[in-house]
């Protein structure tokens, strides 16, 4: 849409978005370089909400440091959970019994769908549509719902434990979790009916913000940015961990690289999750929820451990340097929008500002994952 | 099939000369490729490289589509050495993660910067000199991420206090 | 004489209390009508249905600290807000309820709606160039540059309008609509085909002028922080707001008498000022469902619209008015 | 800065226990209108630091709905807003930021701290920590703090409340425990 322009490097003035503005989502700083309402070059600036995880890893033993994970990304919390759980099971060799691995799959299955819901809202009120918010809030109410009466919490959860869950699902989250998927269907195609299908929604996002599949991996960018880019990547598929192979669902992909494409992929994915939750919940087996053999006081072997998960917003890893302590001694989190965020500062050179703002809701942002 | 040739390449690096495995020896690992079980360890290979192979190591990896995950250091204060850990890892199905990593004094840390390589390092790089105050050579604006614009500490060493 | 200045000053007041009332109330069904469509209840405990929170707000806003930025323009800081309410209250004065419900009939009412709805760009720019904010200033940018280009079509349109009437009295063009909704400029007649589209367009653009979702690039929220208003806070904020709704009566208004017919009943029956408020409080409401269902456009979006298509077509229009009028 | 004519900040309002000396003239009617107006439209700051925004907006949202308050108009500008909700984190590289906003709020104006965090650096308090400001009172005056971690929607709600009785003195409930 936007003509190409000829910027004027020399007759431009500094505009400073954030940290408090209201399209950052939170407390990101992005120093433009702008002329008129053209950006000429961009300055992302990071560390408002840095709150030393990595430092908190290495003074508190892996028990700990569980509730924190859930801080790191707070709408999409169990899945970095899950994250650290199954780091550590890998490395002290814990055996998960099976029905906690059909549990957690499920509720960090509900979990991606009540993140992608958030984004959804808060992503149309960037582009100046403020209803879908609610609706989009009230589904993720059921959501909340549903995993506070699991889990206990409504947003920071802590609910995995090394070798298994904090408890049991009941008959009740059962009924509700079966209740609940079709009406999430029947929501997301209000949202389709509501969003997607309007002209200004599809204009505004149409061939704008094109990042390259090249470009995802010079950066490393994951998750639906880089579906949206072409990229089959999913680490469910291609690392698959837990019981994902179990489940038959599909990666939603989009070659047009585009802001529409990472829309259009976490909208699909949001009904690919539904698929995996209504398998899961078909075929919860019966048994334990804790394995048996597991040491009290966890201590890793001398090493050092790498695991990746897929969350709401890319491959998450979690590495732990391992002495020998209980406690890791060293503990490195890579955090999916750190790298999908780094992306920002080269892509969005020459776009118009309120291009680049929709750009950037396009990520999916949550600023204490990168600062962590 | 990717694993075979990228241990073929980077074994190139070090003549063929296969190191020993620091939990069998008991000392710090030498340089060269190990491969490692992923079921326990969560990546294929493993490689130690100096720092002046740091860039051809890259390269290869680079050459062969890799993308980068994280860059990241250890603090190895008993042994007066600084590590710095680069990640990789592929987009398509043949899973390989592969990890390059480098030991430099840590009286003098200093390794070249790969920003030029893969243009995404640049934060990962800031970070770990925020971090560990590992000075990346040739980056272009090695000023700090996380901290305040002004900060002189590097709250991951071992002997930080606060 | 006397009696005449009495009866003016009178029928003034009642217009300004009019306007600031209407202004007031329909911040509170903005308020509630964006509630009810994002289903919740909306304000609703101050008072029964929540109808004291307006004058709550207005208390508020009226003992809130003035603040004037530094190395803001202190004159234009002050001016710009008083500037958008002024002209708005104004215009209510030509704007005829009903056959005898006018403050004050002018011949040329048309042009003097038109004429205060201008200097609403004027104030604009004043603020957003006052408040010394960079955020402030691209707005008003943008903001001027909307209300320009989107004046052009709406002006087209209504001349289209007084040329079939022959009239740019706002009373008289009202009246030749009288008797039946049949009668009414938005239906299309043998002289000008094209009144239906001319109807979208006025309304398009009365969207525009007065800086309502999906136009409303001027405050842009999730861009440009507040837009123009950025520095404003206390009573200058509220003279914003308050001339934003002021604004949309006067739009609602204008449309109702240019194309609904004014004060007629659709049937023929019972003509008179409940007819008139009807109906521009129907305007309203769809502009309040608008607001609160459509994403925002883009500032090349917008400027694209006005220039490659209301424009030509409502020059089109005119010219085969123009032509049909020769020949009928 | 010009301080305007009106310079009633949060120390003047006189608090619901304490008795107003009285003065030569009396504005007690006007005062208690006014208070009440500035009690029953406390418009917050869009102003999110970290987990507990995520809490307060769903507070604004169509569950709880904070707008039967008259507070759900979130400003995204510090001029127009009354109520300063710090909701989050505060590091030591925000912490100038915040409160460069806060003092661009017009008076009167109020701060809640939201979350253990903003009201003692919560779970992030710990020795040799080198980054986390311990609580937003150590820098802003805090009326009314919502404790949790985050605090549920229904807490940012009575928060609110809380602070219309701090403003107004006049109590929207009965207590239930004295009916």
């Amino acid at each position: 849409m936007s003509a190409p322009i000829q910027l004027r490097p020399d007759e431009t003035f500094l505009l400073n978005v954030g940290p408090q503005h209201p399209a950052t989502h939170g407390v990101l700083r992005v120093k433009m370089q702008m002329d008129g309402e053209y950006i000429v070059k961009a300055e992302t600036v990071l560390g408002y909400v840095h709150r030393m995880h990595e430092k908190m890893g290495e003074n508190r033993t892996y028990a700990q440091y569980l509730p924190n994970l859930s801080r790191l990304d707070y709408l999409g919390a169990l899945g970095y959970t899950h994250g650290h759980v199954l780091a550590i099971e890998r490395a002290a060799g814990i055996e998960v019994p099976e029905r906690a691995e059909y549990i957690r799959a499920i509720t960090v299955e509900l979990n991606r769908v009540a993140s992608h819901l958030f984004w959804f809202g808060a992503f149309v009120m960037d582009l100046g549509g403020f209803s879908p918010l609610m609706y989009a809030i009230q589904d993720r109410e059921h959501i909340l719902d549903m995993l506070e009466a699991v889990t206990g919490a409504r947003l920071t959860y802590c609910y995995y434990r090394f070798g298994g869950l904090y408890n049991d699902v009941d008959d009740d989250f059962i009924e509700a979790a079966k209740r609940f998927i079709p009406r999430m269907r029947k929501s997301l195609k209000k949202y389709d009916a509501l969003v997607s299908g309007n002209i200004i929604f599809q204009k505004r996002l149409e061939g704008i913000a094109p990042v390259s599949a090249e470009m995802c991996r010079k950066y490393g960018a994951t998750g639906p940015v880089a579906r949206g880019s072409g990229i089959n990547f999913d680490v469910r598929k291609n690392e698959p961990y837990s019981v994902y192979p179990e489940f038959d669902f599909d990666v939603p992909v989009y070659h047009e690289c585009d802001s529409l494409a990472r829309y259009k992929v976490r909208m699909d994915e949001m009904e690919q999750s539904l698929r995996i939750i209504e398998q899961g919940l078909e075929t919860l087996p019966d048994g334990p929820i804790m394995a048996e053999k597991k040491p009290k006081n966890i201590k890793l072997p001398v090493g050092d451990y790498y695991q990746a998960v897929e969350t709401a917003r890319g491959s998450f890893g979690i590495r732990i340097v391992s002495d020998g302590d209980k406690n890791a001694y060293r503990l490195k989190l890579r955090s999916p929008t750190y790298s999908n965020m780094h992306l920002f500062d080269e892509a969005c050179e020459g776009m118009l500002i309120m291009d680049a703002l929709a750009f950037m809701g396009s990520l999916d942002l949550v600023i204490p994952e990168i600062d962590r | 099939m990717i694993l075979e040739t990228t241990q073929q390449a980077l074994q190139a690096l070090f003549a063929g000369s296969v190191p020993a495995d620091e939990a069998e020896a008991g000392t710090p690992r030498g340089n060269g490729v190990l491969t490692r079980d992923y079921k326990t360890h969560g990546y294929h290979l493993d490689a130690q490289v100096d720092a002046a192979q740091l860039l051809a190591a890259v390269t290869i990896l680079d050459e062969g589509g890799f993308f980068i995950e994280s860059i990241t250091g250890v603090d190895w204060i008993k042994e007066n050495q600084l590590e710095v850990i680069y990640d990789f890892s592929r987009y398509d199905f043949d899973a390989c993660r592969v990890v390059i990593r480098t030991r430099i004094p840590r009286d003098k840390p200093e390794v070249p910067t790969i920003s030029t390589i893969y243009a995404g390092a640049n934060w990962h790089e800031r970070e770990t000199h925020d971090f560990f105050g590992i000075k990346f050579a040739g980056h272009p604006h090695l000023v700090p991420l996380l901290l305040p614009e002004d900060a002189d500490f590097h709250p991951l060493l071992k002997d930080f206090k606060a | 004489m006397s009696l005449t200045l009495l009866n003016v000053i009178v029928a003034v007041v009642i217009a300004i209390a009019f306007a600031a009332v209407n202004a007031a109330y329909l911040v509170w069904a903005e308020r509630r009508g964006a509630a009810r469509i994002q289903r919740r209840p909306g304000p609703n405990i101050n008072g029964p249905f929540g109808l004291l929170q307006p004058p709550l707000d207005g208390i508020k806003l009226m003992t809130k600290q003035l603040m004037i930025p530094g190395g803001a323009d202190k004159i234009l800081f002050m001016v710009a807000p008083v500037l958008a309410m002024a002209p708005a209250i104004m215009s209510f004065v030509t704007i005829p309820f009903s056959e005898g419900i006018a403050a004050h009939n002018m011949e040329l009412g048309v042009l003097v709606i038109f004429a205060f709805a201008s200097m609403g760009a004027m104030a604009i720019l004043f603020a957003g160039w006052g408040s010394r904010n960079k955020y402030s200033v691209m707005a008003s940018v943008r903001a001027v540059s909307q209300n320009v280009s989107y004046e052009i079509p709406m002006l087209i349109t209504a001349i289209t309008v007084v040329m079939t009437t022959g009239s740019m009295d706002l009373k008289e063009i009202s009246m030749a609509q009288s008797g039946g909704f049949w009668h009414w400029n938005i239906f299309p007649s043998l002289q000008s085909p094209l009144m239906p589209i001319s109807f979208i367009i006025f309304f398009i653009c009365s969207l525009a002028e007065t800086n309502r979702a999906p136009f409303d690039l001027g405050e842009a929220e999730s861009e440009l922080v507040a837009g123009f208003h950025t520095e404003y806070g206390s009573m200058g904020f509220g003279l914003f707001f308050m001339g934003e709704y002021a604004n949309i009566v006067i739009g609602a208004s204008l449309t109702t008498i240019l194309f609904l017919g004014g004060w007629d009943c659709p049937f023929g029956m019972f003509p008179g000022v409940w007819w008139f408020l009807l109906k521009i409080y129907l305007l309203i409401a769809t502009f309040i469902w608008i607001r609160w269902t459509f994403p925002r456009t883009t500032i090349y979006g917008l400027l694209n619209l006005s220039w490659k298509i209301l424009i030509p077509i409502s020059l089109f229009n005119l010219l085969l008015t123009a032509g049909l009028l020769k020949v009928f | 800065m010009d301080q305007g004519s009106i310079q009633v900040g949060t120390q003047n309002v006189p608090s619901p226990v304490e008795a107003v000396p009285s003065s030569l003239v009396q504005f007690a009617i006007a005062d208690k209108l006014i208070n009440l107006g500035r009690a029953n439209s406390l418009w917050p700051l869009t102003f999110g630091l970290a987990c507990c925004a995520i809490e307060m907006m769903a507070t604004g949202c169509a569950r709880f709905d904070m707008s039967r308050f008259g507070a759900e108009v979130f400003r995204p500008s510090p001029r127009q807003s009354d109520v300063m909700i710090v909701a989050g984190t505060i590091s030591k590289k925000m912490q100038p930021g915040i409160k460069t906003l806060y003092d661009q709020m017009p008076e009167p104006k109020w701060v809640m701290a939201l979350g253990n965090c903003a009201i003692s650096g919560g779970p992030f308090a710990f020795e040799g920590q080198y980054g986390i400001v311990l609580g937003a009172d150590q820098f802003l005056p805090v009326d009314v703090y919502v404790p949790g971690c985050p605090p549920r929607p229904e807490a940012l709600l009575q928060g609110i409340i809380e602070l219309e009785h701090k403003i107004s003195g006049w109590k929207r409930w009965k207590n239930p425990e004295a009916v």
